[in-house]
């Protein structure tokens, strides 16, 4: 067995443990019962759904898709400064 | 058997994205809330967009995954291309969307001003009183 | 060519640890009981579920035969990931976690001591 | 057969985005239906990552996971946070 | 290539790019006077250019192709102007050009936000001259939003009125889900037809081959529904823009509420992009003999095309009805004005869908003639009424009809009332004007095609019309037995006598004889089977000469 | 009221069944492609072709190609689109001059927020120059660039952020500077030509057939893609100064702040 | 021009590691987008120059091969209580801790170890007093000390390191 085919069956092995713990995630998500607590699961879920889009690239050969990981870990960012805001300050540009 | 899971997988993913149009849109005709309204709006244009991606998609031969339409030898041969053009996805669609991306954040930009503007001038956002308001407004003439 | 396995072989082991804590993380995020405790498990979910296999993906990459010239593009790319990652997560939980305690939007339920809220006393509830 | 998996896995997703979107429209917390949104945008990206699309994922997150949530969030904080029923 | 191709086809993107300085020079200079310069001097030279085009594309006598990059056809972007896309943008042009010098007089109630308006009026007319050029339907798409988002904007642009937010926001929010309806559209069409350009689409619906040359695989029987599906959609988002029942009722709020020189370009001029894209989609693109005409409804025995147009005429009919309806019963003047734009838009769909695969060639090229010509005048008449509807507002302080005639001792402008009384007796069809011979023309179409209801129709809603157009001019005219006190603009005086000229000389030039050949030739290149094969000939040609 | 509702829960449920059956097992019956449509072949075949450089965009990367030159004018019209949302919203609220800082979020957020922001920047530059090559392109580089000023933005407050820099007329002027730079890239090979006595086309990159001006695609090797990577630097340009332009309209314009 | 230099390395290496390819386009494009951000960003990054030296970067790095082990301890801690009896596991407390590091990047850095380690996670930050308030998953001691032993363990040291 070469290295490109274990990859590809390491990978695919891989997948459903990641979904499992999206699902998981989401239900987190959907339980709630409070906003910040809806907010660090999608945090969770955003972190790691990074990850797997950069273990997919691998998967997928084509490592051209890489530049997304980064783009969904600063946008989860923001959003969680942007409810934090919402939250703590009187409005949101002070 | 690999086709008739492929298609049935393509067609299950329209129906959802047919249903997630349609909850949009009760969304944006029955929800009495303007922010409810803009939030709608954006899952029903995302949904549309989402579809006409799906259109542009392929298989390649062997049921593998297409790679984005992009040249990643400079320069290529004419054997490079005929690759691409065996294994990539169709650029088309993609382009479209991304316009169409960009259109609908400027319309809803321009709607989350205008709610904006709505609730200084009335103090209120729900479209139900803003209906009373403006035909109060209207009775009482200019 | 051994060099390419060893790279393999490392960054799978760094994926498979950063699976198994993504799965522990989650199972937290269900079981444990108030929001201040869920951060810990987000932190799980974070440095061990993603950072570490982030450092694998970036090591697979490079080790990887198939991906031709642009692994490198690709390992750079997890890499700066990684480390935005580090810096990024904590503050995002420190910022929302402070959020929701100076909100009230999020009450601490299972606590032995806070000695937050004797000092930010008279100053809690304002931000409803 | 790993096209096959990508449209599987844009399948789950979609089954997310829709329950994602379901409570969306019907949640009366502006607020909390706006993160529910967030989370059917990240679906949708995950769907155009697995359609091939990367040119797309790095519009679309930037627009759907930070702007809008941003520009609705100022929205909502200078409004009302509650639909009325 | 050619040096005056170059200057129309650019033309929208020079007034965008006109558009794009406004913001950089309003940090340097804040007089009213230059903005109103600037506008005035950017919408005179479009104003000119889309004049110049209707006589270029008369002299050639086939459409007007340009490739936008030089790319050939089905690759890039065409702008394809045919004599009916000519003379609407030609019409545009001169409304909003009428309009911004109005509006010279008109702005300064602005104040400081002078330049934003003006921004936005060179922007509408951008995307309105792209709309009437464009021959690819994602870019009509992206054109019809361009002209949406403007038209949202200024009608919000009075922003204390709350009637005036609310009416945008409602248009705003129903437009941007009607749009998107129309990229659903698009993408159907891709799907089935591979192709987004207008030409090459054309040639796949009739003759199932590409511009490319090659086949097309995909059987007719689902070619056909799903070109039905997306028609369909793409109707409603038209019918949408032009105001048809069911989709009527943001017109009426949103239109009087905008500013009024904004209210004549839109009621005038706007409202014609779903009729122009209407007109497009069924007289070109799915003209008789496409696939769509080739399947049948079993038991009606019509053809899905017929279906669709039996449709579009009877919800055409209802609209024109209930327009002049409400019509009667509104004591707000731009209101009634707009509800008159609701009654002529129906009229002039109803006049579109006579174009039936049952229908001969000659007469639908008559019914285009017709549409064509009531579009202009509508546009003349409907300009001119809101344009001194504006000076009487500005006279009274009111927009209540009711109030005008407690009004004594506050003298009106009589050339404004003369424009006012011009307009109705135009747009109720008097015979020395133009819109009689307009509404004459729809009427031998509706009967020469074998729908003498629709005549019917045409004559009720006038009849009704008539009631509403009496209340105005009435309520107006005692506002002119008194000397007239305050100050009269030369500038709004002037627009409306050139309006009124322009609502008398089709009338005269009717009579005299030179419309009906004119127009007969603007209808035959877009109508006739002769017509759509120049349309894809035109494509062929130029997808030939760049391709090395 | 809910009569109402009723009618449009039921119309909607019949509208996504009848949509669905239309567009899968019913009607158009859905199948995932394995071959491309001709035009997508054309495409694919033309993005980067030296050899035929009369009918090539010259640009790796395919969907860069059509947004900036096979379909220059859709692109172009959607920043015009852009562009009207953020002189509608300015004329709405009112542009903003000044407005009082505030205390923003904590030291942690802002220290890691100065390190973030200084990376995101880089990387957001890196997006956009590479448009042509890789996935991006100037309205992804663009928004990666707004998310450090919005970042920013929050993390600092608007008022504290106004003082060092980020003024409602400055990024006006950025923002005309870009578009009027897009504008004159649309028509450099034009302006270029009719010096020269002959008439290109509107928003041309490379030589067509009987138009044998045109922009280089290259620089000693370095794949520039002509005017397609000026368009991807000025619109990435634009738009970062376009969405800061919009949020300090948001956050400032209406009643707090001082206005025009 | 210390600190431009700094923020330029910077910008460089986090360029020409994202774009993960030397060639000529990619080291010009890179020289001028770090000098522009470097002109932009530098006053707001390096507040003092003088800190700027190599043998901090040093300790950076040994830092960071001690942090891996102390991530690694309460990654294990942590694991163990989620999937034991959860009531049981678990005794939350908010407890003040206080620091004695001066410049903003040693307080960020500690308070972000703190967050990074699973178990503690610093809710609020108050400057006036110098302190922390952290969320610490199971407080094992109420001794005050003990107590700044447990959470902050070696970061403070090697904060002052490196920042102060």
């Amino acid at each position: 067995m070469d290295l490109s085919t274990q990859i590809t069956y390491f990978i695919s092995a891989v997948i459903p443990l990641y979904f499992i713990a999206f699902i998981l995630y989401f239900v987190r998500i959907l339980r709630g019962p409070t906003i910040p607590d809806i907010v660090i699961a999608i945090d969770a879920l955003g972190y790691d759904l990074a990850v797997f889009l950069a273990v997919l690239a691998i998967l997928f050969k084509s490592p051209l898709l890489i530049p997304c990981p980064i783009v969904l870990a600063l946008w989860i960012y923001a959003l969680d400064i942007y409810v934090a805001k919402y939250l703590e300050a009187r409005e949101i540009g002070a | 058997m690999m086709p008739d899971m492929a298609r049935f997988v393509y067609n299950s993913l329209i129906v959802i994205l047919v249903f997630n149009t349609a909850i949009s849109l009760y969304g944006i005709l029955a929800r009495p809330s303007l922010v409810k309204k803009l939030i709608a709006l954006t899952i029903f244009s995302d949904s549309l967009n989402s579809f006409a991606i799906l259109v542009g998609y392929r298989l390649c031969k062997g049921f593998e995954q297409p790679v984005p339409p992009i040249v990643t030898r400079i320069p290529p041969t004419q054997e490079h291309i005929s690759k691409l053009i065996a294994t990539a996805v169709d650029p088309l669609p993609q382009a479209l969307v991304l316009t169409a991306i960009v259109i609908s954040l400027a319309v809803l930009a321009f709607l989350a001003a205008l709610t904006l503007r709505i609730y200084y001038v009335s103090g209120t956002t729900d479209a139900r009183s803003l209906a009373l308001m403006r035909a109060r407004a209207a009775v009482e003439g200019e | 060519m051994y060099v390419e396995a060893i790279l393999v072989f490392l960054g799978e082991a760094l994926i498979a640890i950063g699976v198994f804590f993504d799965i522990i993380a989650s199972i937290g995020m269900l079981r444990l009981p108030d929001f201040y405790s869920r951060i810990h498990a987000l932190t799980v979910g974070t440095i061990g579920g993603a950072v570490v296999p982030l450092i694998g993906v970036a090591l697979l990459a490079l080790g990887a035969p198939f991906l031709g010239v642009y692994r490198l593009y690709l390992a750079g790319a997890a890499i700066i990931t990684a480390i935005l990652l580090l810096m990024l997560a904590p503050t995002g939980t420190h910022v929302i976690a402070r959020a929701a305690y100076r909100s009230g939007a999020a009450k601490p339920l299972y606590i032995s001591i806070d000695e937050l809220a004797t000092k930010s006393e008279g100053r809690g509830g304002e931000k409803r | 057969m790993t096209g096959l998996v990508a449209l599987l896995l844009c399948l789950i997703m979609g089954v997310i985005s829709l329950i994602a979107t379901y409570l969306a429209i019907v949640e009366r917390d502006l607020l909390k239906a706006l993160l529910f949104s967030a989370v059917q945008s990240t679906a949708y990206a995950f769907i155009y990552y697995s359609l091939a699309a990367p040119d797309i994922v790095l519009v679309y997150i930037p627009v759907a996971v930070g702007l809008y949530p941003l520009l609705l969030l100022i929205v909502i904080k200078k409004t009302e946070r509650y639909e009325r029923p | 290539m050619d040096l005056e191709a170059l200057v129309i086809a650019s033309m929208p993107l020079v007034l965008a790019g006109a558009a794009f300085a406004l913001p950089m020079i309003r940090l340097a200079i804040r007089s009213k006077e230059f903005f109103d310069l600037y506008a005035v001097f950017w919408t005179g030279i479009a104003a000119i250019v889309t004049s110049y085009t209707v006589i270029k594309v008369w002299n050639i006598g086939k459409p007007l192709l340009y490739t936008l990059g030089g790319w050939p056809p089905p690759l890039g972007i065409v702008y394809e102007i045919d004599l009916v896309g000519a003379v609407l943008a030609a019409l545009t042009a001169i409304v909003i050009f009428l309009a911004t010098v109005y509006s010279a007089w008109f702005a300064y109630r602005f104040e400081k936000r002078v330049a934003w308006y003006y921004t936005l009026i060179l922007l509408l007319e951008a995307g309105l001259l792209g709309c009437m050029y464009t021959g690819d339907i994602f870019n009509l798409f992206v054109m019809i939003e361009v002209t949406a988002l403007a038209s949202y904007a200024l009608v919000a642009f009075y922003r204390d009125r709350l009637i005036a937010l609310e009416a945008s926001i409602k248009y705003g929010i129903i437009g941007a889900a009607a749009t998107s309806v129309y990229f659903l559209a698009v993408v159907i069409l891709y799907l089935s037809y591979g192709t987004l350009n207008m030409a090459d689409l054309t040639l796949r619906a009739h003759e199932l081959t590409t511009l490319l040359g090659t086949k097309l695989g995909t059987e007719v029987y689902t070619l056909a529904l799903s070109s039905t599906i997306a028609l369909a959609l793409s109707l409603w988002t038209f019918m949408y823009l032009a105001a048809i029942f069911p989709n009527h009722f943001w017109l009426p709020d949103a239109h009087p509420e905008a500013p009024t020189p904004i209210s004549a370009i839109l009621s005038g001029v706007v409202v014609n992009v779903g009729i122009y894209a209407t007109l497009r989609f069924f007289y070109t693109i799915f003209s008789p003999g496409s696939v769509l005409s080739t399947v049948t409804i079993g038991s009606l025995a019509l053809s899905l095309r017929d279906f669709i147009l039996y449709v579009a005429m009877i919800l055409g009919a209802i609209t024109c009805i209930l327009g002049a309806l409400l019509m009667v019963v509104q004591r707000d003047v731009k209101r009634l004005l707009a509800y008159s734009t609701i009654s002529h838009m129906g009229l002039i769909f109803m006049g579109l869908a006579i174009c039936l695969d049952t229908v001969a060639e000659p007469i639908r090229v008559l019914a285009l003639a017709a549409v064509v010509f009531h579009t202009i005048n509508h546009a003349f008449g409907k300009s001119l009424l809101f344009l001194s509807a504006g000076v009487f507002i500005d006279i009274t302080g009111t927009r209540d009809m009711e109030r005008w005639r407690e009004m004594k001792g506050v003298g009106g402008d009589r050339i404004a009332f003369s424009g006012m009384v011009t307009g109705s007796l135009h747009l109720l069809g008097v015979p020395p004007l133009g819109g009689f011979f307009s509404k004459l023309m729809l009427m031998q179409a509706f009967i020469a095609s074998g729908k003498p209801w629709l005549a019917l129709v045409l004559v009720a809603a006038s009849a009704i019309a008539l009631i509403a157009y009496i209340k105005l001019i009435t309520s107006a005219a005692p506002l002119i037995s008194a000397p007239q006190t305050t100050k009269r603009s030369p500038l709004a005086i002037l627009t409306i006598v050139i309006l009124i000229a322009l609502c008398v000389a089709p009338g005269i030039a009717y009579v005299a004889g030179y419309v009906i050949p004119a127009l007969q030739k603007i209808a035959s290149l877009t109508a006739s089977t002769h017509g759509v094969r120049a349309y894809i000939e035109a494509a062929l040609h130029a997808a030939e000469v760049l391709t090395p | 009221m809910s009569a109402y509702r009723a009618l449009i829960l039921v119309s909607m449920v019949v509208f996504a069944l009848a949509l669905s059956y239309a567009l899968t097992y019913g009607i158009l019956r859905l199948e995932v492609p394995l071959t491309l449509r001709d035009l997508a072949k054309l495409y694919i075949s033309t993005t980067f072709n030296p050899l035929k450089r009369e009918l090539s965009a010259m640009t790796p990367e395919g969907v860069t190609a059509i947004v900036w030159d096979y379909r220059g004018t859709d692109t172009f019209f959607e920043i015009v689109v852009f562009y009207g949302a953020i002189i509608g919203s300015v004329a709405l609220l009112g542009a903003v001059y000044r407005y009082p800082p505030g205390p923003g979020l904590s030291l942690i957020a802002k220290t890691v927020t100065r390190i973030v922001a200084t990376m995101i920047l880089v990387v957001g530059a890196a997006i956009a120059l590479h448009g042509h090559l890789t996935p991006g392109g100037g309205f992804q580089g663009g928004a990666t660039l707004a998310v450090s000023i919005t970042i920013a933005l929050v993390t600092f407050s608007l008022g504290a952020l106004m003082l060092r820099g980020l003024t409602y007329g400055g990024m006006v002027a950025l923002r005309s500077l870009g578009l009027i730079g897009i504008v004159l890239t649309v028509f450099m090979v034009v302006i270029a030509s009719l010096t020269a006595g002959i008439t290109a086309y509107v928003f041309q990159n490379q030589p067509k057939p009987g138009v044998p001006i045109g922009m280089a695609y290259s620089v000693d090797g370095i794949v520039f893609s002509g005017t397609v990577w000026f368009l991807n630097v000025l619109d990435a340009i634009a738009v970062a100064a376009g969405f800061a332009l919009l949020f300090i309209v948001l956050i400032g314009g209406g009643v707090e702040g001082e206005r025009e | 021009m210390m600190r431009f230099i700094a923020v330029f390395l910077l910008g460089f290496l986090v360029y020409i590691v994202f774009t993960g390819s030397v060639s000529l386009y990619d080291i010009v494009s890179g020289l001028a987008v770090a000098v522009i951000v470097s002109a932009i960003c530098s006053r707001y990054l390096v507040r003092d120059e003088r800190k700027l030296s190599i043998a901090r970067l040093g300790h950076l790095i040994s830092f960071v091969i001690r942090f891996i082990g102390a991530e690694i301890r309460a990654h294990a801690d942590v694991t163990k209580r989620i999937l034991s009896d959860i009531r049981k596991a678990i005794n939350p407390g908010i407890i003040k801790i206080p620091y004695e590091v001066q410049s903003d990047y040693a307080i960020t850095m500690i308070a972000n170890s703190i967050t990074n380690t699973p178990g503690t996670a610093v809710v609020e930050i108050d400057p006036a007093e110098r302190c922390f308030y952290v969320h610490w998953l199971y407080v094992k001691t109420y001794k005050r000390d003990e107590m700044k032993r447990e959470v902050v363990s070696f970061y403070e040291d090697y904060a002052r390191r490196v920042f102060d």
